[in-house]
């Protein structure tokens, strides 16, 4: 029954499909990329292949998960622009179809599915990090809509988005957990100022966010309010799974360290076989793992919180492999010809990897996830869950 | 697409049933003190919920099902850390099965009435129907009534009633080894298909990973409970993020090679998989659930403290298990193999 | 001005140095073993080289930190029986000169210094590890002495223990670390019963000691009276410079590692070549670490806190070792012929080395510290701190 | 008896005195943004404090001192991160000097006027009085003023004058490198005495591992200062054993890198050493050193988070170096050398 379906993502692979190294380097050329980005999934959208598992309604094919499944394989060895929709239709889209009022998801969903609307996430400030909950972005009240005031930070490719689902503080007199509120926010709204912030590789996908008085809608409203941190904890947990089915890449792959191995007339060295079979193993654990949790997924359990193992394990993977690239790389890896378009490549491989330790939640917040979620072993004490937001002691 | 289907939940279900009420830790231990296995149990098992002949063809007497099941089987006897030589056993009748052999002995073998093992060691010459080698390290070689050598093009059954077997000491408390030196004796040799040694070496691989599989789910279930109840400094353990820590990277250990395991095991399954799958997934299965296991038991001794670095505990018997299944059926080479599998074809 | 002292170690170790492997083994033949420690001791006493550091007043030769040192360099390859003294020279005879009554020093420490009577530390129980402080064994007022009953566990070489320093709670109605008093405890006396502790190797060198309404002197109290936990931190303090001094050893050195891999012929593997490489470095790292702090120790400072960084890398380095050990040895480190001696050797060591990462403190407790004590990191909140003992919430 | 007596203190604090001013933060990107180093703070190194010529001899207008008044003023410069020729001027300083070759040269080294580097590589031929080969990664090869190739039975300088010299894109934006290609370039070469390239190795590995260790040292103190004052959840991060623990396992590399390498540097002090103990202690110390500071500069950025991780925060200048240090002067061999110090000599 999937044959017609799979015939029309082959069909459109042969004709759309980009090889990743053909496609513009998300980080020597953002603006490119993103424009390509948009290319593709609008052209996705024409074929009839966008938002397979979406409901029709909203501009969704209202496929089975097993159509997906399909997909993933055909799309196998092309471009999917991962980086830059995971947040829209991984994270954004699922929250708003679980809490979404019906007029905001006929609103906002086909416009995502198309690429009209590039997605982004406005959670993280810069006091309030691992501890989420303890963000002060205000929302006031004002007239029948908020008035809001803030700081974001790490907020990925805000200065490409349209979009953003918002976390700000609606009630400051109560616990951290209870004063929250998630809100749609136009990027474009005045007073919304965005600052690339560049990372240790050189890089700028994330951003600071500044809010300066921005006027919210009624309408703006994602499920209760104050009761953000629930729509928050659905989308960190889809988070999870999205980082999980799809780990971020580093660009030093496994098979890029093949190569490597290769060119430097290493395939016969028992040193370095020894450590590629190692970390052939690391990276079949990630993909089988992403593979199993997207089959729990599409069963319909929820594997938000075993979802942190495939984090964990892939942010690993990237430093093991960066790691054996550098090694087999030698002295060329941290000292290159300025005319080697690749020669950077072993090095950045090296700064990229301890992002994957950070974003989407530290390592530390994982493991407490696993053990107190899965393993279901007691939480420490906390002293600041029953006091009002305002009493709390926080950073700077 | 889950490996395992309801009717694979129920025969977890009667195995772990069975183990539960015959084989908890002190009857173990009663074992263990006496060596060998449980010859009452082993009736049982193969008798009552004929699992030796799970995997056997129905028409030599078996059940004709396949690898998902004997994994089901063999995590369930990995968790209860049970002496038996239900794996070799088992493996033996794949050998046998898959290439066609031994008809006369596959029935006795389903119905748990003879106990057979299996060795891929080289040691070994065949002269017409005599054999004659060293053929060292062999699981269960004090207790099998027969011995398959795997070999190619085809493989050996032996005879072990008047075999000069010496019985070896071993790390792990629950399984035997024997040194057996071969001078003439009588032997079967049979023909097997193109491959065959590969495919018996697999399924060797993802059968012990399976048994470590359950193993490192138990004993990490004993750890998570036991830092749910110590309480130090006012609390359980396992509050404190240094335990919590580092019983949560033991579940992450597990998980993963938990995803190979399944893995390989839906592969072998599988009808028709390009053997260069099944051994990278074998393989790979056997170094993630070899490491799993012994991080896993080893640093639960660390959770457990004193008390888990007694005689008395079980944890050191589980460890024991965990650094000796990773050296069976010849483990030694997967590193090397899986880099050609990745792609570094040596020259 | 150490150089007749050198010749008279020299002499000593020429006549009486035992090379390790020539001494009964601690694990097959506790009761040999103890007994030719006894004797070795004797004869050092007999030599005039027994306690080179400690006060002549009390049996010593009140000799500087430099000659302790060249006993060292001369006594290197002779086998010392750190194993059975550390607990008595290392810890119970610091903590009596710098607690003790002169009359409990002049009592306990010449026969100490003889090996006539050996000491072990009745410190932990079942429900207090890491918690040292929550003990629960009691020593009850009675007359002008003390009735102690309790359980104690974990009791090194008690059952070849002549005495012993025994932490007990003189105080429930205080905070935990306010009630509890030190004592010297005859093993002989009655009420005490020792029981040995079978361990995952194997071996008996722990032991639990029960203690039933046993009698001690108003003279036994070491320090004040409520002042046992300040005594047990400095006791422990000192345990953990004699651990990083003198690393309790597994059987399996890397000396042993080097003869195994020339035995199976893989001093030409790379692989092999690359891990014995690591397993250098960090016995090195070890070793002159321990040089070091011993050196601090020499010129004044207090190492006590820092010294963790040598338990905590003695631990690791061991268990590298013998996991080196499991590779080299194969399938032969896991199941042995009976008749060969050393053929349990491997598993042994794999075995052994586990226990290095408990005793003498946790490695949980040890980076504690060194976060706390040397980093200045601040402390976890604890809710028992200031509960009088009795209220504590407790295991069992 | 400790490596460091109170003249190293001063020593010691005149350095760290004069970088804490000369070269915060802010000054050393400056630097790194124009490119190569700050003249006039050599300047002030060399000339107020006589640091580029402390270890040559005073005959030829040093001041005498040797590798362990190197390795302290290596610590301060490795603290402070700082871009400068210091290790590659006093190593040239050191080859020239052991080797008693280049007279003439020494005094202008050490007057701080002469910058010069060192390579071990083994692409060039002498013939006669010119050289001709490859030099490649050459440390400061774009701003020194001379090159001592490292050889046996002796070694050579080469004046980089004249040279083709292409500068490198570095990992590292402290410490340039650069492809040296010589076509006959007018060379002086020098006998050395026996064992002098080895020793040259030994003292390179040494030096850098003491810039490892101060740069490590400064970025775990930086990494606990903060833990200390970043609050989440209502206390400081630093008092979460996740945090505090991996803070732990910094000071734990941290500690006993240190160890191997005060241990080098007092054996390279030593005289008369054996030169296969120094070469031993040497290498420890690079393996330890380089380890120490790739561990403690990367998981600095774990416990600094996401600030840790923008180009801002000069955690990745310090991970940057970490990662390119270990990768100067030939170290890829150590590992094996190192098994033969331990005992296993290859046949």
């Amino acid at each position: 029954m999937t044959d017609d379906f799979r015939r029309r993502c082959a069909a459109f692979f042969a004709a759309h499909g980009q090889h990743p190294e053909a496609v513009p380097s998300r980080s020597r050329d953002p603006a490119a990329y993103v424009a390509a980005a948009r290319d593709h999934q609008r052209a996705l959208h024409g074929a009839g292949l966008a938002g397979i598992t979406w409901p029709a309604a909203y501009g969704g094919l209202g496929l089975g998960p097993e159509f997906r499944r399909v997909f993933d394989e055909e799309a196998a060895g092309s471009e999917t622009f991962a980086d830059l929709f995971t947040i829209g239709f991984g994270m954004c889209g699922p929250v708003l179809l679980a809490l979404g009022t019906e007029e905001q998801r006929r609103r906002h969903l086909p416009p995502m599915l198309r690429a009209d609307e590039v997605w982004c996430q406005l959670f993280s400030e810069p006091g309030a990090g691992s501890d989420l909950a303890s963000l002060s972005t205000a929302a006031t009240p004002d007239g029948d809509g908020w008035v809001v005031t803030g700081q974001k930070v790490w907020t990925t490719y805000a200065h490409h988005s349209d979009r953003g689902l918002l976390l700000a503080r609606t009630d400051p007199g109560v616990p951290k957990h209870r004063g929250l509120t998630m809100f749609v926010a136009d990027m474009a709204a005045p007073g919304i100022t965005v600052r690339p912030l560049r990372q240790a590789t050189g890089d700028a996908e994330f951003n600071e966010v500044f809010l300066d008085d921005v006027r919210l809608g009624p309408d703006d409203v994602v499920g209760e309010v104050g009761g953000g941190w629930r729509a928050a904890t659905l989308m960190l947990a889809n988070e999870r799974v999205a980082l999980s089915d799809n780990p971020i890449g580093s660009p030093v792959t496994l098979d890029a360290v093949v190569a490597l191995a290769r060119r430097h007339g290493r395939a016969d060295d028992p040193v370095v076989r020894r450590r590629l079979g190692e970390a052939y193993v690391a990276q079949q654990e990630v993909d089988l793992f992403a593979r199993r949790i997207a089959a729990e997924v599409r069963v319909g359990n929820d594997p938000g919180s075993l979802a942190s193992v495939g984090k964990l394990a892939a942010a690993r993977v990237a430093r093991q492999v960066a790691a054996l690239a550098l090694e087999i790389a030698g002295p060329e890896a941290v000292a290159w010809d300025p005319d080697d378009p690749d020669g950077g490549l072993w090095a950045y491989g090296e700064l990229y990897a301890p992002s994957l330790s950070i974003a989407g939640g530290t390592e530390q917040i994982q493991r407490t996830i696993l053990g107190e979620r899965v393993l279901g072993l007691p939480r420490e004490p906390q002293a600041d869950r029953d006091v009002p937001f305002r009493d709390l002691r926080r950073s700077g | 697409m889950a490996l395992y289907a309801p009717e694979h939940d129920d025969l977890r279900a009667a195995v772990r049933g069975l183990l539960e009420k015959a084989a908890d830790s002190a009857a173990v231990r009663r074992t263990v003190a006496a060596g060998g296995f449980d010859a009452a149990l082993w009736q049982r098992m193969s008798g009552e919920l004929g699992l030796a002949g799970l995997a056997i063809p129905e028409e030599h007497g078996g059940s004709g099902y396949g690898p998902v099941e004997l994994g089901v089987v063999l995590e369930e006897i990995g968790r209860a850390n049970l002496p038996s030589p239900y794996l070799t056993t088992v493996l033996a009748g794949v050998a046998l099965s898959t290439a066609g052999a031994a008809d006369d002995l596959l029935p006795v073998v389903a119905a748990g009435e003879r106990l057979a093992t299996v060795s891929f060691g080289t040691g070994w010459t065949l002269d017409g129907d005599r054999v004659t080698g060293l053929v060292d390290h062999v699981p269960d070689g004090t207790t099998a009534d027969r011995l398959v050598l795997v070999g190619a093009p085809g493989g050996v059954v032996v005879d072990l009633a008047g075999a000069d077997r010496r019985p070896l000491r071993t790390m792990d408390l629950t399984r035997g080894q024997a040194r057996i030196t071969l001078a003439g004796a009588p032997a079967r040799p049979f023909a097997a298909p193109h491959g065959w040694a590969g495919r018996v070496g697999a399924v060797a691989a993802v059968l012990v990973a399976c048994e470590q599989v359950g193993g490192a789910d138990r004993v990490l279930e004993t750890a998570s409970a036991y830092a749910g109840e110590r309480v130090q400094f006012g609390r359980p353990i396992g509050s404190f993020q240094a335990v919590k820590h580092l019983l949560a990277d033991m579940l992450v250990a597990l998980e993963l090679a938990r995803s190979t395991q399944q893995h390989a095991l839906g592969l072998l399954a599988a009808p028709g998989a390009d053997p260069a799958a099944v051994d990278a997934a074998a393989r790979s299965a056997r170094v993630a659930c070899s490491r799993a296991f012994v991080q896993i038991s080893s640093d639960a001794i660390r959770v457990l403290g004193g008390i888990g670095y007694t005689w008395e505990h079980d944890a050191h018997l589980y460890f024991r298990r965990a650094r000796a299944s990773a050296a069976l059926f010849g483990a030694g080479d997967d590193l090397d193999r899986l880099a050609t599998h990745a792609g570094l074809v040596p020259s």
